[in-house]
């Protein structure tokens, strides 16, 4: 299971004064409640050295950010692991800082990328959005200063409403899904791989096709885009529909056209069903 | 506070509410005020609701208040109500996810997974417009076969049904919630082929 | 017809909805009438509840009208609601800045962004309604896209998606950095409060 930054939760003041004991701000203790992430981690160590974001002293950074993921561990805090990934990429920087610059053989090659760019970016776009989320807390929220009506006034809730829209969202549905197959025994189940529909999508499809019509040309259900998966998944939900057996193939000669032809007319069908499947 | 804003605030807890407000009520929320200033500010809410025009007014019922809208523009409500939005009930939503996964899908195997007969609810999707009759099954009795509509795909706003969502895919989301392994129907028929991709 | 009771039917309409109205949705209800005629009838509810003192206001919210309680009398709608108020954890709106300015957007890129694991806080604001599932990307892996929902413009109070406030420009965010002061140290102030669960 990984973590969630937000459990990182630091409040003890000696924390922070030894994290920055040698920092010239020793003697000012901060409050922390917690950090987001190794981003949000940087950028207070930044803004903590009072340094230029874009010129990052990234040997003391870096040692600023490994005391920290020390600490934690010393405090037997859980330390994500987005965290420890930051680690060793800030320790890469560092390195890469130490070397040489490799010295163009060919005055055309572009300048070497600052090592640190790549960081500096993200920190920049994801102070853009802490930013943002700041100003969004700041709007006038409902629920929180604002209230409408959110309930069916008596005027409007005897109104019948038979054609009713329906709004739901696919979370809704999935979630439903989901909390149906964890009610049904797990011994009953054995796992498949992908979850792919494309052939009962295909078999839709080709009903859609077939709706109202006598037969149509097989060929008429190959018309591009023509990628091996859809001429599989095409064939599949034919032979599919064969062995429903609501559909037949007819060819009147061996070199003649394939004829598709629907075995069962929907309309008959729903009558039929619907009058013995009354709601109980 | 000046009679203005406890107007004011009158008028909110009125509009807020879901149930009358009796001044009994009013008075309990309003703790610093007077009743009978209580009672004053709906008084004059009552007036300045009662002015021609108005869409809606200050009834007085179940002995407390509540804004209504006028009985004369009953008939436009009635229009409103016709785009008004219905959220599934549970039996409903479950089992149209289990057609949506899992379809051509026969009754017996929905009731089979849903432990519950769901004649009823398949009946109410059928009228909704969400499922349909795809054909029969061709084995003993001949069971009806359903699957989803062209208005399913249009209400959840899918291009079509290989764009929905894997259990996978909401199961990575939530890795710390109790395991629900992907898993296909334990009876034999088309459904377990078409699972797979 | 006259102005008048245009007006008043604008007024009951909007009153009733659960949603917020758009002026198409109104121009359809009110079929007899002339789009502009609608528009000027909501234009003058907006005026007439503009005015001072009244408890509530006509909102522009998630492309349409919603009469909406005035901010000031919160505290007493509070003691009505008895603390069923909505609050978001600062990860939780960090992430909705993301989808937000970003839509569509996908899981991988949210935590990109963040520089952390976003599945449970993903999940959370799917449960709340903020940002829904809008389909799949057409990349290898067919990840699921994010965006905002109506809701998240209604909880937000914002007409649409253009009302966001705008981002903040990447070099002037440099040049804050490049200049800072002790005062502006990001984890105190305001940022704590909005963080707390």
């Amino acid at each position: 299971m990984r973590h969630q930054p937000g459990e990182c939760h630091l409040q003890a003041t000696d924390v922070q004064e030894r994290l920055f004991a040698d920092s010239q701000q020793s003697a000012y203790t901060v409050r922390i409640e917690s950090f987001e992430g190794p981003l949000d981690l940087l950028l207070y160590l930044i803004k903590k050295n009072e340094v230029d974001i874009c010129n990052i002293p990234i040997a003391s950074v870096t040692r600023q950010y490994l005391e920290y993921i020390e600490l934690l561990k010393e405090l037997n805090l859980d330390i994500a692991g987005d965290f420890l990934v930051m680690a060793s990429t800030l320790v890469q920087i560092k390195s890469r800082m130490l070397l040489p610059p490799v010295a163009g053989e060919d005055e055309d090659e572009p300048e070497e990328e600052d090592p640190r760019a790549e960081l500096v970016r993200r920190l920049l776009e994801y102070q853009r959005y802490k930013d943002a989320a700041e100003r969004l807390a700041e709007c006038e929220m409902l629920g929180r200063e604002l209230f409408a009506r959110k309930f069916i006034s008596p005027e409007i809730a005897d109104l019948k409403t038979d054609d009713a829209v329906p709004e739901v969202e696919l979370f809704d549905l999935i979630q439903a899904f989901r909390s149906l197959l964890a009610k049904v025994p797990e011994d009953t189940f054995h796992e498949v791989g992908a979850e792919g529909l494309t052939i009962a999508d295909r078999i839709n499809e080709i009903l859609d096709l077939l709706r109202g019509k006598e037969s149509m040309i097989f060929e008429r259900l190959f018309i591009a885009p023509l990628t091996r998966e859809y001429i599989i998944v095409t064939f599949l939900a034919i032979l599919e529909l064969c062995k429903l057996k609501m559909v037949k193939l007819l060819q009147a000669n061996s070199f003649g056209v394939i004829w598709i032809v629907p075995t069962l007319l929907e309309s008959d069908i729903s009558e039929e069903e619907l009058l013995d499947r009354q709601a109980p | 506070m000046t009679g203005k804003p406890l107007e004011s605030v009158v008028e909110s807890l009125l509009f807020i509410s879901e149930v009358p407000l009796t001044i009994d009520r009013l008075c309990a929320i309003l703790e610093e005020h007077e009743r009978r200033d209580v009672q004053g500010a709906v008084e004059r809410l009552r007036e300045v609701y009662a002015r021609e025009g108005r869409g809606i007014y200050l009834a007085e019922v179940a002995g407390g208040y509540q804004f209504r809208s006028r009985p004369e523009n009953a008939d436009y409500i009635r229009r409103l109500a016709r785009g008004k939005t219905f959220r599934f009930s549970r039996s409903a939503l479950e089992t149209l996810a289990m057609i949506a996964y899992r379809q051509p899908i026969t009754r017996t195997e929905v009731e089979y997974l849903r432990g519950v007969d769901s004649g009823g609810v398949l009946k109410t999707l059928l009228e909704k417009k969400m499922i349909r009759i795809l054909g029969k099954k061709d084995i003993p009795g001949k069971p009806l076969i359903y699957g989803t509509t062209r208005e399913f795909l249009e209400v959840f706003n899918l291009p079509d049904l290989a764009s929905l969502p894997t259990l996978r895919d909401i199961h990575e989301l939530a890795e710390q919630y109790a395991d629900v392994e992907q898993a296909e129907l334990p009876l034999e028929g088309p459904a377990d082929e078409i699972g797979t991709e």
